[in-house]
């Protein structure tokens, strides 16, 4: 059993769901939670999260704790950069969409990557094809669009390589 | 054109008919007829807190199995036209970020789907909506792919089976209490906690089971094709 | 507490049904009558919400925004064309 | 504004069966009419939970918030609601029946068009 | 009213206003994929502000809000790949033409090449 | 019992849900639909939350719970049949 970690934290994190969602802690939810999680987890192999358990370590909670801080203030700035845009009397636009190189072997890492980038600041992942992320910018930076979207993209991979690998 | 003279003038006499008798229907405060013994006694007949699936499962479990039985006819005949006259549909690979988005989430929408049946005497929810969440999860491993699960062989089984168990179910109230789908044969319990209720949530189970199994057969009948 | 908000929210998601469900007749694209019309169905469950018919505002919701939306569109990429 | 609200939501649903009622009579394509279908069958939902719903009401679900209320006076009726719920699910079935057979008929003739149907015509 | 209900209100707010913000930008932005910045970032942190304000006011629901938020973070941006993937595969008619450089048509044009 | 504040929330949420809705409608393509669906879709989970917190009973938040988690499938649906294969 190769995989039995991402079982186990698949079952830790069904479990952790179907709390929030009862909100009761009698035997029978609880066992019933129970139930349904190994039901769910053995039936899709453990599917819905890889092994969570890797975590676990004080270095790499502290760069998740980084990641996600920096992620959430890209976030708030991507919204102002939005309503400047939104509020102005003509939309000012410079569309194009610019590849850049990925440089992360682990694949849910590459997703997580493309979902941050589609939050952040003026950019959306149109699309992901091998090592190569293609992105949307609602205007073009100003010089070379290319180096500025690897800069990106590796403020994002380096920040996560520290939490996965 | 004369078809639209036709069609306005048929959509105008409804309209008439229907403006004319709507208001009829009384602008009432007060629950009338059997509704008002639904909602007076429901709780602490069934034990069910959730009145509508006391009415759905309970009161009319009959009618229930009924409309279960058209729900089976339907599916069955849609996955047996397409049986006979097979057309697949063609379509593109799905990106990376798709794929793998259909192996990740279907586990918390099934989770969602198993909630919303097994708490359907406690909350909004029921074998309805909840066999319909399912079947989206296995909509999604479907989306995920270009072609159908493996796991689709084994829906008619599935479904045979849970259409069973609302028969077994049923006959057990006859054994015990002399009457078709009874619900007190396991006794109430207190309303309110998940254990109660008699065997509404078996039902509400039995059915959840019955209508994932019977819309997953449906999409896995509109087979795709893989292809770019 | 409601006697005021609901009503204004009532009446506007009607209005918006009903100018959706007479453009879903008459739009162009197939796809787009589609999508109009699983607005119509979403919105339908908001209705129900406020109706105070919770069980049924959950079945519309699920059934209406992906199994009949799903039908659709595989009967649409069947028959072809999209007029 | 309570008579207001009522009625609105009455002729939303009225106005949904007369708009389906109307594609289903006058437009060709047909996957389009099985759309018109599906809005008189929404619009018809509506007006059956509209029969049982009293503003100011809550929904007939008993939990902590409810303990203290009577249940005939706090609640709306519960019976129209079930039969919409089984009805919703029921609807969809025949929906993806009427498809499913339109999808085979149309391909007989090779067009979409519901008088190219001639068994159909009327 | 406590300092908890002065958050929540200032939290509502702030999610309600960014909430009619990607409304007006869907409607006003020139283009799909413009549409789509409007309609993810706006959408997703509006929607976020506002359940931590309900969060706020109601502390015992904040599980079930919680679930929501991580639920909308994960599923928004997906679903705008999803869309934005399909226009760029899309008919060549509905695609917008402002697009000063478009990397991603010219892999796919290699790619026909190598292909032949 | 009911405040200016929540008369400005209503009306921010409703002006935000018609202005996706007129995208809806007037949209040139049908990706532009799915966009305004999409949009749409989050503005009324939100509205649904804040008629759950009226009417101050929390299994309303069930119903806004499925309702984000189904309007997704069916985007994502509508998504994957855009996309190529079957224009």
């Amino acid at each position: 059993m190769k995989n039995i970690g991402s079982m186990l934290s698949t079952i830790v994190a069904l479990m952790v769901i179907w709390v929030c969602l009862t909100l009761n802690f009698s035997i029978s939810e609880l066992g019933l939670g129970i139930v349904f999680s190994v039901l769910i987890a053995v039936s899709t192999r453990g599917g819905f999260t890889s092994n969570l358990f890797r975590l676990l370590k004080p270095a790499r909670l502290a760069a998740l704790l980084v990641y996600i801080f920096f992620f959430l203030s890209q976030m708030v700035k991507a919204n102002i950069d939005v309503l400047f845009r939104v509020l102005r009397p003509v939309v000012p636009v410079r569309p194009g969409i610019v590849g850049a190189d990925i440089g992360l072997r682990n694949l849910r890492g590459r997703i997580i990557i493309a979902n941050s980038i589609t939050l952040t600041p003026g950019t959306l992942t149109v699309d992901l094809i091998d090592d190569r992320i293609y992105v949307h910018w609602i205007s073009l930076p100003d010089g070379d669009a290319t180096a500025e979207t690897q800069k990106l993209v590796d403020g994002f991979a380096k920040r996560l390589e520290k939490v996965l690998d | 054109m004369i078809r639209s003279i036709f069609g306005l003038i048929l959509v105008l006499v409804l309209g008439a008919i229907m403006v004319a008798v709507v208001p009829d229907i009384e602008y009432s405060e007060e629950i009338h007829g059997v509704g008002l013994h639904y909602t007076s006694q429901g709780m602490q007949e069934t034990g069910s807190a959730n009145l509508v699936t006391a009415v759905i499962v309970a009161y009319r479990g009959l009618d229930t199995l009924g409309e279960v039985v058209v729900l089976f006819c339907a599916s069955t005949s849609v996955v047996l036209i397409l049986s006979l006259y097979p057309l697949s549909l063609k379509v593109s690979r799905p990106s990376f970020i798709v794929a793998q988005t259909s192996r990740l989430l279907p586990a918390p929408i099934l989770l969602l789907g198993l909630y919303l049946i097994a708490h359907s005497h406690l909350s909004p929810g029921g074998g309805f909506p909840g066999g319909a969440v399912i079947a989206s999860a296995f909509l999604l491993v479907m989306l995920g792919g270009t072609g159908v699960p493996g796991s689709s062989r084994n829906l008619a089984a599935v479904e045979s089976l849970a259409g069973l168990s609302f028969g077994l179910l049923g006959f057990w109230g006859v054994m015990k209490l002399g009457q078709f789908l009874n619900n007190l044969v396991l006794g109430t319990g207190t309303p309110g906690s998940l254990v109660s209720a008699g065997l509404i949530p078996l039902i509400s189970l039995v059915i959840g089971i019955k209508v994932a199994s019977e819309l997953s057969s449906v999409f896995a009948a509109f087979r795709y094709k893989g292809g770019h | 507490m409601s006697d005021a908000l609901f009503p204004v929210v009532a009446i506007t998601m009607g209005i918006m049904m009903l100018a959706a469900g007479i453009v879903a007749l008459y739009v162009r694209r197939l796809l787009s009558a589609i999508i109009i019309v699983a607005f119509v169905s979403l919105s339908a469950s908001v209705l129900f919400l406020l109706m105070d018919a919770t069980d049924v505002a959950v079945t519309e919701a699920a059934v209406g925004a992906v199994v009949s939306t799903m039908i659709f569109l595989w009967g649409r990429g069947k028959i072809g064309g999209d007029r | 504004m309570l008579e207001l609200y009522h009625w609105s939501i009455a002729g939303t649903a009225l106005g949904l069966v007369l708009i389906g009622l109307w594609g289903v009579l006058t437009r060709r394509n047909i996957i389009r009419i099985a759309l018109a279908f599906t809005l008189a069958d929404t619009g018809v939902n509506l007006l059956l939970v509209w029969t049982g719903h009293i503003p100011d009401r809550t929904s007939p679900i008993h939990d902590s918030t409810t303990a203290a209320l009577n249940a005939t006076e706090a609640m709306v009726d519960p019976l129209p609601q079930a039969l919409v719920l089984t009805s919703i699910v029921i609807g969809v079935a025949v929906a993806a029946l009427f498809v499913v057979v339109a999808v085979l008929a149309s391909r007989r003739t090779g067009s979409a068009d519901i008088r190219r149907l001639r068994e159909l015509r009327w | 009213m406590s300092a908890l209900g002065i958050i929540g209100h200032v939290l509502l707010g702030a999610g309600g206003f960014i909430l009619f913000v990607s409304g007006l930008g869907i409607l006003r932005m020139p283009d799909v994929y413009n549409r789509m910045h409007a309609g993810t970032k706006a959408t997703t942190l509006g929607s976020i502000l506002f359940m931590l304000g309900i969060g706020c006011l109601e502390p015992v629901w904040l599980p079930k809000l919680i679930l929501i938020i991580i639920l909308v973070i994960l599923t928004n941006p997906i679903a705008a790949h999803a869309l934005a993937r399909a226009v760029h595969s899309g008919p060549k008619d509905e695609k917008p033409d402002n697009l000063e450089r478009d990397d991603l048509q010219e892999e796919r044009a290699e790619g026909e090449d190598l292909d032949e | 019992m009911i405040s200016y504040f929540d008369w400005i929330l209503f009306g921010l949420l409703g002006m935000g849900t018609f202005m996706t809705f007129v995208r809806l409608l007037k949209g040139r393509t049908p990706a532009d639909r799915a966009v305004a669906l999409d949009g749409m879709t989050l503005i009324t989970t939100c509205l649904i939350v804040l008629i759950a917190f009226f009417e101050g009973r929390s299994m309303l938040l069930d119903v806004a719970l499925v309702y984000a988690v189904l309007s997704f499938l069916g985007v994502l649906a509508l998504a994957r049949f855009l996309d190529g294969g079957l224009r």
